[in-house]
């Protein structure tokens, strides 16, 4: 099945063009402007940027892959979470697409779409399985029933983990963000030379808190400084930082595997770009199977919603002209979908 | 933080109980539109200090998430909690388009962390809390507020497990 | 010519299909937002084949801004590689008041005491641009039409002026919205005129109230 | 209120629907006939509870006399036991010109080189009735409007009159039909009045066409 | 089944209510002006008329029959054929009760009409059967099978029967119409004394001629006259021209049953009143059924539409608002429906 | 019937076939906008006429009918041909709505039974037939055409099976 996805949920304006698992073309409009710290996050300015950016990359896919709209099966784009603003805009130009060339138009959870992220890369993949969702806005464990029923077991009570990489990142004077800066160091780091705590490792829940953390950091500096050391071991802080979110990250996803007598371990989201992520799941691959989206598809794209979209498609689920943004739609619906 | 502050209100050292009490005695001392700015550093407790408040408007503290990423949260209390978090703006014109989309609302409270970021956007009199570290368990909290309406928060605040001073 | 025009720009939708064969005109004004409106109004066309339109006419604003993307997204979508034409939003409520002898002011609230505006004069069925869409508040409007003489205000802040044509509320509520048939007019001067486009530009109208504000509080402030 | 309102006095059918949550304006022209025409505007009403209605506005002519029979039956059907609202359908068209500082005068072809005709005056945004409808020749309506000036010519016999507007031939034709808006604020017109009534009487106008060439040629013949 | 019917395809304006084969009220707008010899028959006057009274016959009945129009099962109105101004008339008032109460609408043939006011009175009446149409507008035989298809196998070649009987009677200085009055004095008339022609009578097809007959009368006063008889033996003339006409008539009729096999023969139209056609049929009732419609069903009448389109309405048929008249149904489709 | 009637064809005493042989003949006379009156009692062969006049136009005679209570019949044949009956018209005003409600075509030739009952309709000029009865067999016609046509009607009429005076 050939999907074109449109993803403007948050800041990236992605397309995609997607035929079963294989990505035909996935265009992200590149972040340029370097004088903004943190580019476009205003709802009305991201909306306004999507309005600008998704007709320029929809002619570039086009002119790229060469694609006659004609010839898809189906279109994909991203119905919620995210900014009101911004989703109505990939909505509104995919109804466009989609009453013009008519063809069946699918809106897609934007959480969902991370978990398909990874079914690009193993097509393989089947339900039911653990998620570990982990970004910048969310951090949640999910499970993933036979029959794609979805369920938050787990989230963070207060900071995001990827809000923390990119917090703790600060406190070290890295820059943003803040998770790939700690990535990298960190290679060179000693991730035990500090022993920061893992706050709710041992909680009965699959729930996490990671502002704990940062004041670990923040005083772990301030001792360090009082005690004279002008030059901070960084490396290892920011090591010794990152093996506590990312041990408490899969202590509670493995043990709400375990729980659920679940094989199959999804990862997901910007952090699941994390490198010490990837190498610590090597303790647990005789217990459990991994799956890990291409660094390309863990942050937000296009191609994901795509790929999602295709599920829905051979279904034959069509929303039409009926589909409509739903800002809160990970709130509304409770824990389940 | 500056000395010499006539309409403010020193709560000295805090731990986190005593911290978040105190932010719940003060909700009870807010109006209608009154905007709180939570200046303060990384890990100061700005988030924590807004969990207390909203179990003075009739919430749990659960509910109560960092948004840094999200910009702003809206808790459905006894009065309407926009919480914000200017952390990631890019200054005034962001604000500006954060606030214009948003707030359809001109009633509830706006709790604003990092707002000192953005603290030339406010011209008319704001509340201000300052955070300051301690040490892991203890918080250092001052409470500045317009000068017309010390009297009334000093007779609202009298009550309750906290420092004065 | 197979020609889809819409317009976004304020609570009433409106939009229009025209080819050789039939001529459809639609508008509607219900409480449900934008995107559902749009989708309402496409279900009314249901005959137009929207896979061979030739022209897609959209209205540029300015206008509340979330229905104003929704309806030049919608447009892309339907268009994005044949010609579009741009519709001033402001025009189109003006041209309400085609036959004025005077001067049409177009008022149209955008928030805390600002207004979108833009002033035209009709001439022999048509409407010249004397001044084009900016945003200010009541008072240096006045001040920027003061000049002009007489003047019929159309649009939802005309509640703030004075009008030397004397309309009941009612009357001027409706007349400050949009037609589908004048957005039809509106598209066709754009395309006997050849002002083709491949981009769709909106009009936000440059500074945000919220900014403004600033401004004039500060000005307050050091006063 | 619920109102529904229509008229199929000219080949571009329009009708409104509006009540508090609300407001439908639909305006179709096609190749087909009335009867055609009228269910394919309905079906763009889906959303309508023709059920419910409170009051039926009707134009009722002069125009196409199948064309009004058809929207005065349908209309019947709608509301009889209601009240109904009768709208004149040269006025409707009239008010297209709104804000013309004139006359306007509105002439539609009958046959045989006879037109209806009616003539109104803009007042404050209402159109005053300064002659009635009625059906005559190119030469006797010129000469029953010489006094009044300036005139503005609407409908699809404007071509064969001096208007003292230079309107181009398109424009002409969209603003000669016509809008659903315009029958709104008619319909609203006589609600606000109170000219309800039950029985719905349509302007036909006196005499057929052909016993009007037969006097013609007879007074010839006896010169 | 509860029916409302509407009938405006030519002058007679009727409104009626049938449930199942009972008549509740029918309404036909009686013409009361006497001035005009004929009525408003032409089309464009006769659509003025029609929308002039069928809002007070509709009204007239609602208030005759209390009846809450949400209580009935669908409504039928005539679409053919007919005077296209007037069949939109009640087409369209039709198409307004029907939306505003939700009903479902059937278009139904006139002709097929005047067959099943046979069923008002005879419940029990089934295809296949002949039905011998007979009125000013029409002369038919038509062949009715099991499936209710009609066929249409005779015709007059020139003058409808019902046209013969107003034209006879006003050669005999008889008043309008016609046919009542002919049936009138023939009661005190000789059918034996003058031997006008049957034409066609025994040509192989079930075609009519009507005009000789006409001309027979018209000479036959001639010859009287010229003979020097003065008073004219009117009943006698009249008896025997009605006569001539019904002997073709059953004539005809009879022996396209016989050849068809069938038993049933079904009267309907305005000439299915005269009194002579209805005694002569006992000549025939040992070798066929006859069926004929209460006088007050012969005529056009809007009860018989209901009762027509009851039986459409009960195989689920809905035109709705696509409904459109035929004023040529008859001839669109030949000879068939 | 008239004598002495200057742009008059006696056609004499015509049997059904040569009548409608004539009428054959004569369609083909005939100019598009053409009127023509047809006057007769009852059976006087009008109608038989019309049958005959189809047939000069490329169609066949039995597609006519007897248009008493149609009020008209439209045959298309190489001319459109509208068959009208006045016999149950009420006068004038009658005829004004049926001409205009039905005649669009401007082209096409009119031929009216028993018109010379409206005949102050038709000012300008007409051809008549007139239709008398001889016997049962047999029937006497006469054609009037205006005046300014008779050449040409005596030139197209010259060929045929029917007697001319
Ligand atoms: N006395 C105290 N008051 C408040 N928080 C405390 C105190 N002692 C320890 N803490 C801990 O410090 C952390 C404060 O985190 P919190 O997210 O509230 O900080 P913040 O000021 O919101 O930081 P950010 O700048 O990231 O928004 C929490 O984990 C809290 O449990
Ligand atoms: N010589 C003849 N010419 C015409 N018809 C004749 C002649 N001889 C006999 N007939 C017969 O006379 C009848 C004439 O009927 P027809 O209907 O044509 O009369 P009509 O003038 O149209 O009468 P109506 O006034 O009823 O319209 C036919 O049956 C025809 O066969
Ligand atoms: N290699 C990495 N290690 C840890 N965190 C990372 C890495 N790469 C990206 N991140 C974090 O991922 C987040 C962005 O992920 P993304 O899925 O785009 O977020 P969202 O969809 O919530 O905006 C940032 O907080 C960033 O710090
Ligand atoms: N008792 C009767 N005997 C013979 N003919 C009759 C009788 N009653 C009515 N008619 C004829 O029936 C015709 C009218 O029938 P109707 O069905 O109303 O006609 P249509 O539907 O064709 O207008 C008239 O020609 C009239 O002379
Ligand atoms: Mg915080
Ligand atoms: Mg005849
Ligand atoms: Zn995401
Ligand atoms: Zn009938």
């Amino acid at each position: 099945m050939l999907v074109l996805g449109i993803e403007t949920s948050c800041d990236e304006t992605s397309i995609a063009l997607v035929n079963n698992n294989d990505v035909i073309l996935n265009l992200v409009y590149s972040q340029i402007q370097t004088h903004k710290k943190f580019g476009g996050v205003v709802p009305e300015i991201a909306a306004r940027e999507h309005l600008k950016k998704l007709p320029i990359l929809f002619s570039q896919l086009v002119k790229e892959t060469q694609i006659d709209i004609n010839e898809i099966d189906g279109i994909a784009v991203t119905k919620g979470p995210g900014l009101i603003g911004a989703l109505l805009v990939g909505v509104s130009f995919a109804k466009g697409l989609a009453i013009r060339y008519n063809k069946p138009l699918v809106g897609v959870n934007h959480i969902v779409g991370h978990v398909y992220a990874n079914y690009l890369a193993y097509p393989e993949l089947r339900p039911p399985y653990i998620v570990l969702m982990v970004s910048g806005g969310h951090t949640l464990i999910l499970k993933v029933n036979e029959s794609m029923h979805i369920k938050i077991i787990g989230r963070s009570v207060d900071d995001a983990v990827g809000e923390a990489f990119d917090k703790v990142a600060r406190l070290l004077g890295l820059g943003y963000p803040g998770g790939p800066e700690i990535d990298r160091i960190s290679k060179d780091g000693n991730p035990k030379t500090f022993g920061f705590p893992r706050p709710k490792m041992y909680d009965p829940d699959y729930d996490f808190s990671f502002s704990g953390l940062k004041t670990s950091v923040l005083y772990e500096i301030k001792r360090l400084k009082d005690a004279g050391i002008e030059e901070l071991p960084i490396k290892d802080l920011a090591a010794s930082a990152q093996e506590a979110m990312i041990d408490v990250l899969l202590h509670k996803t493995t043990k709400a595997a375990k729980d659920f007598g679940i094989e199959n371990i999804v990862l997901a989201g910007g952090v699941a770009a994390n490198s010490r992520l990837r190498e610590k799941l090597a303790e647990y691959t005789l217990e459990f199977n991994f799956f890990i989206p291409p660094l390309e598809f863990c942050s937000d794209n296009a191609a994901m919603i795509a790929r999602a979209g295709m599920a829905l498609l051979e279904d034959g689920k069509n929303d039409g002209l009926g589909l409509e943004p739903s800002p809160n739609l990970f709130e509304m619906i409770g824990d389940e979908w | 933080m500056e000395t010499g502050c006539e309409s403010c209100f020193e709560l000295g050292i805090l731990t986190e109980k005593e911290l978040k009490s105190f932010a719940r005695t003060f909700s009870q001392c807010l109006a209608e539109g009154d905007v709180i700015i939570l200046s303060g550093e990384i890990g100061s407790g700005k988030t924590t200090f807004v969990r207390g408040l909203v179990t003075g408007l009739g919430c749990s503290e659960e509910i109560v998430t960092s948004p840094t990423f999200t910009l702003m949260n809206v808790y459905a209390c006894s009065k309407t909690v926009y919480h914000l978090d200017a952390y990631r703006l890019n200054g005034i014109e962001d604000v500006f388009y954060v606030l214009e989309g948003e707030i359809e609302d001109r009633n509830g409270v706006f709790v604003i962390e990092w707002g000192n970021l953005i603290d030339s956007y406010f011209i008319e009199d704001v509340i201000t809390v300052f955070f300051e570290h301690e040490d892991e368990k203890h918080r250092k909290v001052r409470l500045r507020v317009p000068s017309k309406r010390v009297s009334r928060f000093r007779r609202c605040l009298n009550f309750g497990e906290y420092k004065e001073q | 010519m197979k020609l889809f025009a819409l317009d976004t720009s304020t609570p009433r939708v409106v939009a229009c299909y025209v080819d050789d064969e039939k001529k459809i005109f639609v508008e509607l004004e219900t409480k449900a937002k934008h995107g559902i409106q749009v989708s309402q109004v496409v279900e009314k066309m249901a005959e137009v084949d929207f896979g061979n339109l030739n022209i897609v006419g959209i209205g540029i604003g300015p206008g509340g801004l979330t229905g104003l993307r929704v309806g030049i997204s919608f447009a892309y979508g339907l268009g994005i590689g044949n010609k579009f034409v741009q519709i001033s939003s402001l025009k189109l409520i003006a041209l309400n008041g085609l036959f004025y002898n005077g001067y049409i002011a177009v008022v149209r609230k955008a928030r805390e005491g600002y207004l979108y505006s833009a002033l035209y004069k009709p001439e022999n069925g048509k409407l010249d641009e004397i001044v084009s869409p900016f945003i200010e508040t009541v008072d240096l409007i006045n001040e920027r039409y003061r000049e002009f003489s007489p003047k019929l205000f159309l649009g939802d802040g005309a509640e703030f002026f004075e009008s030397d044509v004397k309309l009941n509320k009612f009357e001027l509520s409706e007349l400050s919205l949009p037609t589908a048939r004048n957005l039809y007019l509106l598209a066709c001067e754009e395309i006997e005129n050849e002002r083709f486009v491949n981009d769709i530009e909106p009009l936000y109208l440059q500074k945000s109230i919220a900014e403004l504000n600033f401004e004039k509080r500060k000005k307050e402030g050091s006063v």
